[in-house]
Parts: C-alpha cells; structure tokens; sequence
C-alpha cells in the first residue's frame, strides 16, 4: 500500500523587492511544488486603491531603503518561523509607480495546519507595515502627498507583542 | 566620516538624498548627530523637530536617541514606515 | 487631476462545490477586476498531505450532501459578512478523489483593509470545518479510514462565537 | 413518508445511502426517528448508540434530538463533518 513515499521537501523563505509585477497562482504553485507536507497555503495580496481618506487616488509611488528592507523583511520573517511552526515564507514588495487595482505586496506562508499559517501570514503583514522602511506618495486631486503612518497599523502590530 | 541617508518627506525637503559627513569629536550618538542636523536650520530644524515624527537606521537597524554613531556608519533618517 | 472615477463595483459570494481542480490566480483575477475600491485580498487554500496522524496517506476521497452542503456554505458566507464588512467572498470546495499534493479547498475574501479580510478568511475555514456536510475517507498502508473529526477544530470555530 | 439520508461511515456501515420510510404516528421528532432506527439491532444499534458521534439535519437544516419531524421531511444521518 506504501504508494506515497515522497522525501519531506524543506520550506524556504524567499524574500523580493522588485518594480515588477507577481504571478500569485505561479508563486504559489512554486511554493508548494513538490512538497506533500504542506497542508495550508496562507496568502495576502495589497493591491493600490483608488481611494484614501477619502481622496481620490491617481496613482502611487513606492520608495524604499535598498538594503534595510530585505533585511527587515529577512527579519520579520525569521521572527516569524520563532513563533510557529511553517513550511514556506514568501514575501513580494512591489517599489515603484502603481496605479489603483495594481498589486502591491504578497506574503504567502505555507505549513502542515492552517492555524498557524494564517497567524504567521497575519503577523508577518502586521510587521511589514510598521517596520521595513518603504514609503507611499499618492496623486490626489490636491496634488501629491506622503502617506501618513497609522495609529491602527501601530496598533495591530503591537497585538503580537 | 558617515555616509548619511534620507528618505520620503525628509529626502524631499532637505532636497538631498545622500551626503558625506565629518563626525566631531563630540557627536556619539543618534541624539547627537540629530542635533547637529537640527541646527542647520530652515527644513532641518522644522522636520527634526521633538514634535515631528521620524526615525533613525543605524548601519541598517533601528535606533534610539541613544545608538552609538561611529565613523564609517550608514546613518538613515526618515518617516515612519507606509509599506504594504 | 480627478483621473480616476471608477465606478464602485459590488462585491459578491460564490459558493461552489465540484470534483475539478481550481486556478487560483484566475480565480482571484476574476474576483478582483475592475474593482479598484479592493485593498486586501486574504485568501486560503488546503492542501492533500501525504501523511495523516502518524500515516502514510496514498489518496483521499471526500464525500458530500449535494444541496445542504453549497447551503451551509451560503449560510457560513452571510454569516461572515455580518461580522465584517467585506466586498467578495469565494467558496470552492472540491469532491471525490484526492492525491497528496492535490489542493481541496479555497476561500478568498476581498475587502477594504486587510484586518477584516484576513479575519473573515480565517472564520470562514474554521466554520466550514465544523459546519459543513463533507466527509473525508483516506487510503493508508493499513486500509481505507473515515477521517475522524479533530476537537481543535471544534475549538477553532468556538472561538468565533 | 420521510426521505432518509445516510452518508459517509453511516452509509457504509448500514449499506443504504437513502430509503423512504413510511412515519408512524408516535414517532415525531428526531430523538424518536433515532430511537426506531436504532432498534433494527446491529449495525443501526451500534452506530447510533449515544456513545458515538452522528449528526442529523432535518430539511437540510442541523437538527436537535427535539427537532421536529414531519411527513414529506428530509432527514440526514451523518457523521461529525470532516471537510477543508
């Protein structure tokens, strides 16, 4: 009967800050190619609005800190594989200029049970927007503006503490 | 000599990006090195003001008033973060 | 400047069970198009592992009651709509045979902001764990087994309530 | 008549996936369904003796034990659920 005898494939964690679009059905299937001790495939996808307390949003742009970001990111998801037990990370974060339903960041975490690949997919986000250094600037009718941080995103990240 | 970065709002307002700078003698720290940004003035004083928000990298990891800054450091200032 | 004056576009719920495979990226893309007041897409995907409480799984087979179950997951759908305020819900849950590898089922929910997403995600497996007519039947080297019904689950979509 | 459903380990174990049952007058909710069911003996009285685990929706509703059950009605007998 022993028909399944596949070795157990090591998770990863894979890291990206690029101008470029991502594939979310192809990062996913890489992900998990292969490996059938994944169970739970957690992901969230950012993606650029055209509204933003309460102004209308032309178009954005992303800066970051080449360098400090992969390695806040590298960071956070280290943090991450401390608190739970997971198979696979993946982080995307899209610099650049990006126009309302463009999207803008992916994490993906993929583990044997979904309790925990949904925290970490969570927490990870929850981090990302409080401490890896990118930047957003949005066209409004009014002009251009620097986005303002969030006491609430603060906050969310403070739940994990 | 520290290779001092800025980024966002603050990248924009001092109109710099990037500069080389001489540490003094008397300048240790990320409040130290703040100060003698503050005290150019205009942009400077305004955006690094104690009521104002930012933050400070050293060598690519957060810091407090208190990191020790030494020559050869990678300082950042910028706002706080907006990502995802 | 007012470049952009998309039309807001309704959100919507789709619940579907069936024995093909799912294209998660298509599924996404479908969801999201032309809806630019989309912020956060969370979304979760179980998987067919290959081991099982301590046993080698070579297939699965999973049963369902046609009409009460696409029920139940309409019912499940309203009922995270009323805890969250979301835009899309997607629901599909596969039947029949199933290898290791082999994805089961797929929720996505679109919204706003991704903390009401990402809850509603989470609640939405948790329920349909625990509340929704399918029944798992594995292949091991010792024979074929009903898949007993785990009391962490149970626990998980206590929580909710 | 009752439209009986029985699915998963139920149906395997009693060899039937559905039948009609014609209701008789004293039996009017699902504690008394289960009680008529369990008296076939074997299989029906090992399954549904309340040391195990079933279910049972009425109309395709989850149901109680004082549940009604009426002529015409769709019951289903099921294991605890096992999906996702």
């Amino acid at each position: 009967m022993n028909a399944i005898t596949s070795p157990e494939v090591a998770g990863r964690t894979e890291v990206r800050v690029q101008t470029a679009d991502f594939d979310v059905g192809a990062e996913i299937a890489r992900l998990r190619a292969g490996n059938a001790s994944i169970g739970a495939v957690a992901s969230f996808i950012g993606v650029c609005r055209d509204l933003n307390d309460g102004d209308r949003v032309a178009d954005m742009v992303l800066e970051h800190y080449p360098g400090m970001t992969e390695r806040a990111l590298e960071r956070i998801a280290a943090d991450a594989r401390g608190r739970w037990d997971l198979i696979d990370i993946l982080i995307v974060h899209r610099v650049g200029r990006m126009l309302p339903t463009d999207q803008i960041v992916l994490v993906v975490v993929t583990g044997g049970h979904r309790g925990e690949a949904f925290a970490a997919c969570e927490f990870l986000m929850d981090y990302l927007k409080t401490k890896a250094p990118f930047w957003k600037k949005e066209q409004t009718p009014d002009g251009s503006r620097w986005v303002e941080a969030r006491a609430d995103d603060d906050a969310a990240a403070e739940r994990w503490q | 000599m520290l290779n001092v970065l800025y980024f966002a709002r603050l990248r924009e307002s001092f109109g710099l990006d990037t500069e080389r700078l001489d540490l003094p003698a008397d300048v240790g720290d990320v409040a130290a090195l703040t100060a003698l940004l503050r005290a150019r003035g205009d942009a400077w004083e305004r955006e690094l003001a104690p009521n104002r928000s930012w933050r400070v990298a050293v060598n690519q990891d957060m810091a407090h008033p208190d990191t020790p800054v030494r020559d050869g450091d990678e300082v950042a200032f910028f706002p706080p973060v907006t990502g995802g």
